[in-house]
C-alpha cells in the first residue's frame, strides 16, 4: 500500500505545524524525556544511528549516550533490563526494531512485564514503553513485514497502542510514556514520512479512546493503524457512489474503546474491520466479534473482516501486494456489505 | 496487616570492611544461624502443610541450600534488590520478608504478600528489596541486570542479586543479559545455585564445558565458592557487593550446594535419578546448619544450649507463622480484578 | 475445574480400552516412533523422568536416549534444533513443558517454523510436531496456567491441534506427526488422567474436522480442549431445563471446520465459543466472528463467547477458579441466550 | 528452468588429506579466485540493479567477505548443509547456487529459488545443501545445529555450517545451540564473521570479553583466522570439517574480516560510524581478492592474461544471468496461496 502523503488534520486548539510521523514520534520522546528524567531509550542502533528509519535521530545528540542506549542485538535482554529498570524508578522506551522480532522478546514482554504488577498484588509497577514496528508492503519478506500486534493484545497486564496519523502517534506515545503499565506501541513503518498537522503546545491523547476519522451514515469502517489511510480511501471512492462511510479508529486494541465502534455500527447497520495483521485470530475477529454481539439488533447484514491474507508475507512485490487491503478491496467489500456489488 | 510482624527474619549489618570473616562479630554468626534455621524450619512446615492438603499447588523445597541465600543476603544492604526462582522462599525469608505473610501468600491468603495472586513462585516484597521470585527459568536475569542499570542511572549505589540454579545456564536470555551487565559495568551479582540437578536431570548432561567458564567469557568476574559453607558464600559476595558499589561491574557466584528433598514437594521417588547414597552424603556431611554449627562451638561462640534456645524461638515463630496463615482471610472475589493495570 | 472421570466414547469398530488421556498420548508416540525411524522426541525430563506429567514414561527404555532426547533448559533452542532436523529428513516432536513457555520459541516456531516451507517456495518442509500444555486451576500461578493457542492459530504455516478426549488425543497426534507442516499440539494439563474409550487397533483423526460431541437443537456451544468437557456437563444441566444443547469440538483451531461449526449454528439459532485462552483477542473471537457471519441470517441472538477472564492467571484458588468458564457459568449463559435467564 | 545453468559456480572438489592447504592443486585456487570473483561481480550487479530501481527492497552486500564464504564452503562436500543470513548471497553462490536463479529471486521472479517468495534475506536451496538465508540475525543457529543432529541421527557423515555475523553474539539462542552441540558432539561448523559492525554500530560496543572465549566456554574447538585470506579459512575449515565428520563435535571458527560497502546498499553516509580512512584501509590493503591474486602470482600459477580472461568470463556470465533475471516473469497471483502448507 502506498500512504498519502497528509494525515486528517487534528482538531486544532493553537499553532500547528505540518510535521512526519517519524517526526512527531521523536518530538513525543524528546519533550518527555526533557519532562521526566526518568524516561531512557534503550535499542538496537539507536543512538548516533537514530535507528534504521532515522526516527530516533538527533536524541542521542540532546540526551547523551546514557539515555539514548545502544544495545547488543539481544531483543530479549533489553526488554528484560527495561522490565527491571522500569520496577525500580526508571520509564524505559524500548526499541524493537522490527515488529517480526517481538516474537523474540515475548517472554519478557507476556510472562514478566505483563504480569509483575498483578503477580506482585499490585506493588511493583512495569512503566514500560515497548515501541515497535508493523505493516507490509516494504518487500522485506515474511520475517520483516509483519504485524504482530493480536498477540499482545490478547495478554491482560498490557496495553496496546497503534497511531495512524502524526497527531495520534505524538499524543498517545506520551500517554504511553506516562502510563504506569506497560504499553506496546505499534508504528506502521510505511508511515514515517507522512505528514500532518501537529500542534505546536503540548498535549496527550488517553489510551482508549476511539476516533470518528471520518463520519458517515451507511456503513462503518473500524481501521486500525495505516489501515486507517486505506479505509480513508475507499471512502472516498465510495463517497463518490453514493455511500457514506464512517471510518473508525480505535487507536487502541487494548483498551478498545468498544462503546465508540459499537455505537458507530448500531448507527450504520453495517460493518467491517480492517487491520493488517493476519486475519485468522488476529484483531479483526476481536473488533468483528464485539461489533456483532454489541449491534446484534442493529446489523443489516454480517461483520465483514479484512486482514492479512493467512500467507506468510511473501517477498515478490506482485505477490505482496495481495496480501493486504488495499482500497480497493476495502471499498468492494463495503460496496458488497451494502448491496452494491 | 503488621508490615514487620514478629517473624521477620533477623539480617545483621553488613561489615563494610575488607578483612571480611574477621571483621564479622561471632555474635553476628549466630544471627545468621538463626537466619538458616528459620528458612529450614519454615520449608519443614511448608512440606508439612502440602502433606496435609492445606498448601494449594506446589511448592520446591530450599533445604540444604540456606547458606547460599543467607550468605550473600547478608552482604546486601536493605535497599539493594534481590531477584529469585521457583526455589524462592529461602532468597525472600534471607532478605527479610517474614514467615507469616509468606505463609500466606503460599496459601493464597489475602494477608499473603502479593495478597494470594502470586503463590509460593511468585513473592515479591519491594519493601526489602524483593523484585520476586519467578516461576520461569532465567526469567529474571533480565530484571535483576535490569535493576542494576536502573540503579547506576539513578546513582543510587544499590546492587542486585540474581539468584538462579544452574539449569538456568540453558537459557539464552541470561547470555544477552550477562553480555551487557559487563559491557555497562552493571552493579549485578549473578548468584548461581549448582545443586546439581535441573529438575531430574543432572547438570552434566544439560551443561557443556565448565560452568565458570560461561560467565567469564564476557569478561565478568567469576567466583566460585562452597554454596554449603556461609562464610565462605558471605565473604564471595561481600567481596563482589563492594565491586559493584564501586563500580567494579558484575560477578558471577557460582556456589556448588545441593537441594536436600525432591525438585518439589511431589518429587518423592527420586532414585531413577539421583541415589539416597549421595542424597545421605550430602545431609549427614554436608549440611551448612551443621557447618555453620560446628564452626560456632568450635570457636566457642555457641553453647549446646544456645541452640536449643535458638532453634525453641525459631520453632515457636515459624508455628505462629503458620497458625496465622492457616486462619488469614482469603481474598475478597472482586480482587480478581484489581492490579491487571496500575 | 475438575475434569470428569471419563470423556466420551469414541465411535467403536473393533476392541475399545478404558485408557487415560496420558497414556493415549503415550500410545501415539510409541506407535509412531515404532513406525518410522524418523520420529524422535527432545524435551527437557522426558527420557527417564518422562515428563513432569509422566506422560513420556517408558518411552526412553522402548526407543533409547537417542530417540528420547534429555534437553537443556532452553526452549528456544530445541526448537530451533528441532526444526534444523525437520528440515533434512526428521521428524521431532519437542516437549515444551508448559504453554507459557512458548513464549521463548515464539521465534523458532512463528518465524522460522512456520515460513521455511513458504520461503523456500514450497522446497523445504518441516514436519515437527511440537508438544505443550494449557489449562489453568491447576494452582500454578500466571507463568504456568496460560493456554495461548490464540497466538499460534494466527500464524499461516502453522496447524494447531487441541484434543478433548483420549480418542482425539491419540487419533490427532498421529496425524500430527505425520503432516508435513508444523503442527502445535496443545494437551490440557488436567486431562491427563481423564479416561476414555480408545480402539485397540490403530486409527487417526484428521486435523481440520470437527466433532459433534452432543447433539442439541437449541443452541450451539462451540468449546475446545477441556472446555468441551464443561460444556457437555452444562449441556446436562440444560437438558434437565429442557433446553437441548449441541456441542461441538472442533478439535483443530487451525484448520478450522467452519462448515461443521456454522451448520450446527445455523440449526440451533443459538451460538457460544468456550474455550480457556484469555477471551479479548482469542480464540473465542475468531469463533464467534466466523459463526456471526456465517449463520448471520439465522441467529435468533447474538454469538457469546467465555473464555479465560482478563487478568493474568492468580494463584489463590478462590480467585483461580473465578478465571474460567465452568459448567455454571456457560449454562447461564446459555440460559440467557436462550431467553430463560 | 534447467537446474544447473551455466552460471552455477564451480566447486573443486575439496582435499581430503590433512596437509591441507599443500595438498590442493594450485589450479584449484584458480577456481577459488573465479568464485571469489563471481560473489564479488555478482555484488556488484545487485548493487546496480538497486540503485536503478530494478530490485525491490534491499540487499546486504558482501563484498569484502568473499575469503570466508568460498574458503568454508571449498572444505564442504556439496550434501552438506549450510545456513546463511541477511548477507548471504556470498554463501549461497558459494555453495553452488547459480546467479541466474539468484538473480530471479532478489527480483522477486518466479524463476528464483524459491518461486520469488523469499527474496534476498531468505534464499534457499536443499539441491546444493543450503537451508537458507535468515533474516533473523542468529535466526539458523538452532537450524543448522539441527541439521547435524540429523545428519549424526541419520548416520550420513554429513556436516552443517551456520554462517552468522558476529553481531549474532548478541543472540541467547546462539548459546542454547552451542551448548547442545558441544553436548551431543554434533557435526556443525559456527562460522562467525567478524566485520566489525552491527548494522552501525561497532562490535566492541555491543561485545564484552573476547568472542572465541563465548565458544570456548562452552567447550567448542574455536579457531580464530584472517578472514580475508582464503587459503586460511579453508585450512581452518577443513580441519573443522573433518573433526565433525570423524565424531569430533563442533567448531567455532572465528573469521576476523570487513564488509567494504554499507550494512546495507541504502547505507550511504557512513562516516558517523566509520572513517573513510578505515574502509579505505580494507579496501586497499586487505581485499580477499587482492590476497590470493598476488600469491597466485607469486606462485607463478597464474598470469596477467589469467586474471583477464576469467574476469571476462565471470562478468559475461554474471550479465547473462542478469538479463536472465530481468526478463523472467513475476510469478502467478494465485501462487500467493500456494505453499503456505506442505
Ligand atoms: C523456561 C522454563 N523452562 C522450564 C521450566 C520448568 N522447570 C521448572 S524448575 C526447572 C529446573 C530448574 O533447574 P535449576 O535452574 O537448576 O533450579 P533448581 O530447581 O535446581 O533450583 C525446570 C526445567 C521453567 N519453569 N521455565
Ligand atoms: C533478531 C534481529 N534483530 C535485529 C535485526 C536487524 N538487523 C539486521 S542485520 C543487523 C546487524 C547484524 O550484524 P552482524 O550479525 O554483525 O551481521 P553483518 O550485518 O555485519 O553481516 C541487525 C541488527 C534482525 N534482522 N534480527
Ligand atoms: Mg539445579
Ligand atoms: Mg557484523
Amino acid at each position: 500500500m502506498s500512504m498519502p502523503e497528509t494525515a486528517a488534520t487534528p482538531p486544532a486548539t493553537g499553532a500547528v505545524r505540518e510535521i512526519t510521523f517519524g517526526q512527531a514520534i521523536r518530538e513525543a520522546l524528546a519533550e518527555e524525556m526533557r519532562r521526566d528524567p526518568r524516561v531512557f531509550i534503550i535499542g538496537e542502533d539507536v543512538a548516533e544511528a537514530g535507528t534504521p528509519f532515522k526516527v530516533l535521530s538527533g536524541l542521542v545528540e540532546e540526551f547523551g549516550r546514557e539515555r539514548v542506549i545502544d544495545s547488543p542485538i539481544s531483543e530479549a535482554g533489553i526488554t528484560g533490563l527495561a522490565t527491571g529498570a522500569a520496577m525500580t524508578g526508571m520509564r524505559p522506551v524500548v526499541d524493537i526494531m522490527f515488529g517480526d522480532f517481538l516474537t523474540l522478546a515475548m517472554d519478557q514482554i507476556a510472562n514478566q512485564a505483563a504480569k509483575v504488577h498483578y503477580m506482585s498484588g499490585g506493588k511493583l509497577k512495569v512503566p514500560l514503553v515497548v515501541r515497535t514496528t508493523l505493516g507490509a508492503t516494504r518487500r522485506s519478506a515474511a520475517q520483516h513485514s509483519q504485524s504482530l500486534h493480536a498477540w499482545v493484545s490478547h495478554v491482560p497486564g498490557l496495553k496496546v497502542a497503534l497511531p495512524s496519523t502524526p497527531y495520534d502517534a505524538k499524543g498517545l506515545l506520551k500517554s504511553a510514556i506516562r502510563d504506569d503499565s506497560p504499553v506496546v506501541f505499534f508504528e506502521d513503518k510505511m508511515m514515517y514520512t507522512m505528514r500532518g498537522g501537529v500542534p505546536a503546545e503540548e498535549y496527550t491523547i488517553p489510551l482508549g479512546v476511539a476516533e470518528v476519522k471520518r463520519p458517515g451514515g451507511d456503513i462503518t469502517i473500524v481501521a486500525t493503524s495505516s489501515m486507517v489511510h486505506v479505509a480513508l480511501a475507499a471512502a472516498e471512492a465510495l463517497a463518490a457512489e453514493g455511500i457514506s462511510a464512517e471510518v473508525v479508529d480505535p487507536r487502541t486494541t487494548m483498551p478498545l474503546d468498544t462503546e465508540t465502534i459499537i455505537e458507530s455500527a448500531r448507527k450504520t447497520g453495517r460493518a467491517m474491520v480492517v487491520d493488517e495483521g493476519y486475519e485468522r485470530y488476529g484483531v479483526t475477529a476481536e473488533i468483528a466479534a464485539v461489533i456483532a454481539e454489541g449491534a446484534f439488533q442493529y446489523l443489516d447484514a454480517p461483520v465483514r473482516r479484512l486482514g492479512a491474507m493467512h500467507v506468510p508475507i511473501p517477498f515478490s512485490p506482485v505477490l505482496e501486494d495481495l496480501t493486504v487491503p488495499t482500497p480497493e478491496t476495502v471499498a468492494a467489500t463495503a460496496r458488497a456489505l451494502c448491496g452494491r456489488a | 496487616m503488621a508490615k514487620a510482624r514478629g517473624s521477620r527474619v533477623q539480617r545483621p549489618t553488613p561489615a563494610r570492611e575488607h578483612e571480611v570473616l574477621a571483621s564479622v562479630p561471632r555474635d553476628q554468626w549466630l544471627a545468621v544461624y538463626t537466619q538458616m534455621l528459620t528458612i529450614r524450619v519454615f520449608e519443614e512446615h511448608v512440606h508439612d502443610l502440602w502433606r496435609r492438603g492445606k498448601m494449594p499447588g506446589l511448592a520446591h523445597l530450599y533445604i540444604g541450600q540456606e547458606a547460599v541465600a543467607v550468605g550473600v543476603c547478608q552482604a546486601l544492604r536493605p535497599d539493594d534488590y534481590i531477584t529469585s526462582t521457583h526455589r524462592g522462599h529461602g532468597h525472600c525469608l534471607a532478605k527479610g520478608a517474614a514467615a507469616d505473610r509468606m505463609f500466606a501468600e503460599l496459601l493464597g491468603k489475602a494477608a499473603g504478600y502479593c495478597r494470594g495472586k502470586g503463590g509460593s513462585m511468585h513473592i515479591a516484597d519491594p519493601e526489602t528489596g524483593n523484585l520476586g521470585a519467578n516461576a520461569i527459568v532465567a526469567g529474571s536475569a533480565g530484571i535483576a541486570t535490569g535493576a542494576a542499570l536502573s540503579a547506576k542511572m539513578r546513582g543510587s549505589a544499590q546492587v542486585a542479586a540474581c539468584f538462579f540454579g544452574e539449569g538456568a545456564l540453558g537459557q539464552g536470555v541470561l547470555y544477552e543479559a550477562m553480555n551487557m551487565a559487563a559491557l555497562w559495568k552493571l552493579p549485578v551479582i549473578y548468584v548461581c545455585e549448582n545443586n546439581l540437578y535441573n529438575e531430574y536431570t543432572h547438570y552434566a548432561e544439560t551443561t557443556a564445558g565448565e560452568m565458570a567458564a560461561r560467565s567469564a567469557a564476557f569478561a565478568i568476574s567469576t567466583t566460585e565458592v562452597d554454596g554449603q559453607d556461609v562464610r565462605a558464600v558471605y565473604a564471595a559476595a561481600h567481596a563482589a557487593v563492594q565491586r559493584a558499589r564501586q563500580g567494579g561491574g558484575p560477578t558471577f557466584l557460582l556456589c556448588h550446594t545441593y537441594r536436600f528433598h525432591g525438585h518439589h514437594v511431589g518429587d518423592v521417588d527420586r532414585s531413577y535419578y539421583r541415589s539416597k547414597e549421595e542424597e545421605q552424603q550430602w545431609r549427614s556431611g554436608r549440611d551448612p546448619l551443621r557447618i555453620l554449627a560446628d564452626w560456632l562451638r568450635a570457636q566457642g561462640t555457641a553453647q549446646p544450649d544456645d541452640f536449643e534456645r535458638i532453634e525453641r524461638s525459631v520453632r515457636a515463630l515459624v508455628e505462629a507463622a503458620v497458625q496465622f496463615a492457616l486462619s488469614a482471610p482469603y481474598p475478597e472475589a472482586s480482587e480478581v480484578h484489581q492490579d491487571v493495570y496500575a
